[in-house]
């Protein structure tokens, strides 16, 4: 692939900015190549109309959308975490809150469906927490502190029935399996 | 006969293919009697088929068995029942067609092309949009979370019940019953005829078991046959008198 | 700004995959013409080598990098790859991918054997979804874009022999059967 589609993969899956350098060491390219194709893409973008925009920060480089866009894409995002939970979405928290720290593969065996969609976007609304566990290495999650909040309770034992609905047995035999 | 491991297979279909296969045969209806023993036999002897798969693989051997009885016994059959051998020649070649599709798509994973989403983290998306990250569903109480966990929990218990469906357990006739129901029809009438034998079948597999049974027993040289001419009447006597 | 361009936009900052007619819903545009201008934006990209693609799935999109660029996206994610498919696993995630939606019936018809286990896993990766036909009363199963990603694809249409596969006249007498 060409120097230039390798730059736009990568700026594309960062999650951060990155530099010339460490776009360097990335692609076996050299810095002053590499600026020069940022730019013939950045123009590229602006020319054809693109919905995407490469921005450049302190010398650290990053894809994101183009600005004329930016009404529709604020309003879009609103959207997108505002409003009621899904069916699946209620299940998932409804089970994180009763029985976290849960991993996502303990998730994903008690409701039977693939749930990294419906994880993310609890995430992303703050319902949820995540946290790496290093013994069991992986991520673990809890309800936020502002969700037990809002929920107006002081912690999840709070909960109706949380004891008894925490130990379940139906839910013990489900996780069983997993080990 | 040729050893098969389970990665070679999996499932009925999957052990078929690979004896047709080891034997450079195609698919034919021909082909598939001439294979029905050896099916059969690597079946029965089979440690590592799962028990609840038991009865998919018993479903084929059932429709070898049919084809190669009716490939040795064609007065027997008419031409409407034609289907059934028909039906397994045609599984069977539409079913190597997905598996020869299923090695390109391996090789296609293999390949490793992976396409990656841009990442969806809280970080990036507030660059774009300043507001607070926490925006609860506004129904959601406590209540609504005790009750659809409730819910869960019935889903799930039922579930845990969930055992195999009843019809891939219905009782099917077993040769070993068979070999003692004609055991017992020759102690009784010295002499059976082997048409007899098969009409008194209830269905297709019940026919089969039985002449699987009249196999085994003239196998064990139990029985002895009469056949006037090609294509007669069959008798059938015990041979312990 | 162009349709094209707040299609890509909207693409690019969703969680989950938008359908025509979200996408019609969010650009005040309509399907077909949305639709059109998706198999441009593909095109587009594909003929320019870009680091960018866009998959397809059941009426799904997605803005994904182009897959040449995987083994460098691999190496820089330091992503680690799912793990292996079972034999039955792929058999039936192959008949799924060409003959979805299809139902479980279907399915066991074609694999001569109970698949209930096989669909639970593969609905627990995320690589097919499920979905209740009313009309049928039945779950008919369709490959996820996550199986389109895993396999570095634009859609199922580009699967090898798909054509033939899909529309396959054995099958379909096989199938004819079980109604």
């Amino acid at each position: 692939m060409t120097l230039k589609s390798q730059l736009e993969s990568l700026l594309f899956v960062s999650i951060k900015s990155l530099s010339l350098k460490e776009l360097a060491a990335l692609t076996n390219a050299k810095t002053n190549e590499i600026e020069e194709v940022l730019r013939t893409l950045t123009e590229d973008y602006e020319r054809a109309g693109s919905g995407l925009a490469i921005i450049k920060n302190n010398g650290q480089y990053q894809i994101t959308t183009a600005s004329d866009n930016a009404a529709l894409i604020k309003e879009f995002l609103k959207s997108e975490t505002s409003g009621e939970l899904s069916q699946p979405s209620l299940e998932a928290l409804t089970i994180i809150a009763y029985r976290g720290p849960i991993s996502k593969l303990e998730l994903e065996k008690i409701r039977g469906i693939n749930c990294s969609l419906i994880i993310r976007n609890l995430l992303i609304r703050g319902l949820i927490e995540e946290k790496f566990e290093k013994t069991k290495n992986e991520n673990y999650y809890n309800v936020s502190l502002d969700f037990i909040r809002f929920l107006g309770i002081g912690s999840v034992n709070d909960l109706p029935d949380y004891k008894k609905l925490n130990k379940s047995e139906e839910l013990a035999a489900v996780l069983e399996e997993i080990k | 006969m040729i050893e098969f491991t389970t990665e070679k297979f999996s499932g009925p279909l999957g052990l078929l293919l690979s004896l047709i296969e080891s034997e450079e045969m195609d698919i034919t209806e021909i082909n598939l009697a001439k294979i029905a023993d050896e099916y059969v036999a690597y079946v029965r002897a089979a440690e590592n088929i799962d028990p609840e798969e038991l009865a998919d693989f018993l479903v084929v051997a059932a429709k070898l068995l049919y084809i190669k009885s009716k490939a040795l016994l064609p007065y027997l059959y008419t031409d409407t029942e034609e289907e059934e051998g028909d039906d397994l020649e045609k599984q069977l070649r539409m079913y190597k067609e997905f598996i020869e599709a299923s090695r390109q798509i391996k090789d296609i994973i293999a390949q490793e092309k992976f396409l990656y989403l841009p990442p969806i983290t809280k970080s990036r998306r507030i660059q774009t949009i300043v507001e607070p990250t926490f925006s609860p569903p506004t129904k959601v109480t406590a209540l609504i979370l005790l009750e659809q966990f409730k819910k869960i929990l019935a889903d799930l218990a039922k579930r845990n019940e969930e055992k195999l469906p009843e019809e891939k357990l219905e009782p099917k006739m077993n040769i070993e019953e068979k070999i003692l129901l004609i055991r017992q029809m020759l102690f009784d009438k010295v002499r059976v005829n082997f048409s007899k034998l098969l009409r008194a079948a209830t269905n297709k597999t019940e026919m089969i078991v039985s002449f699987l049974a009249v196999l085994e027993l003239a196998k064990q040289k139990e029985l002895i046959f009469e056949q006037d001419e090609l294509f007669s009447e069959i008798h059938i006597t015990s041979n312990k008198q």
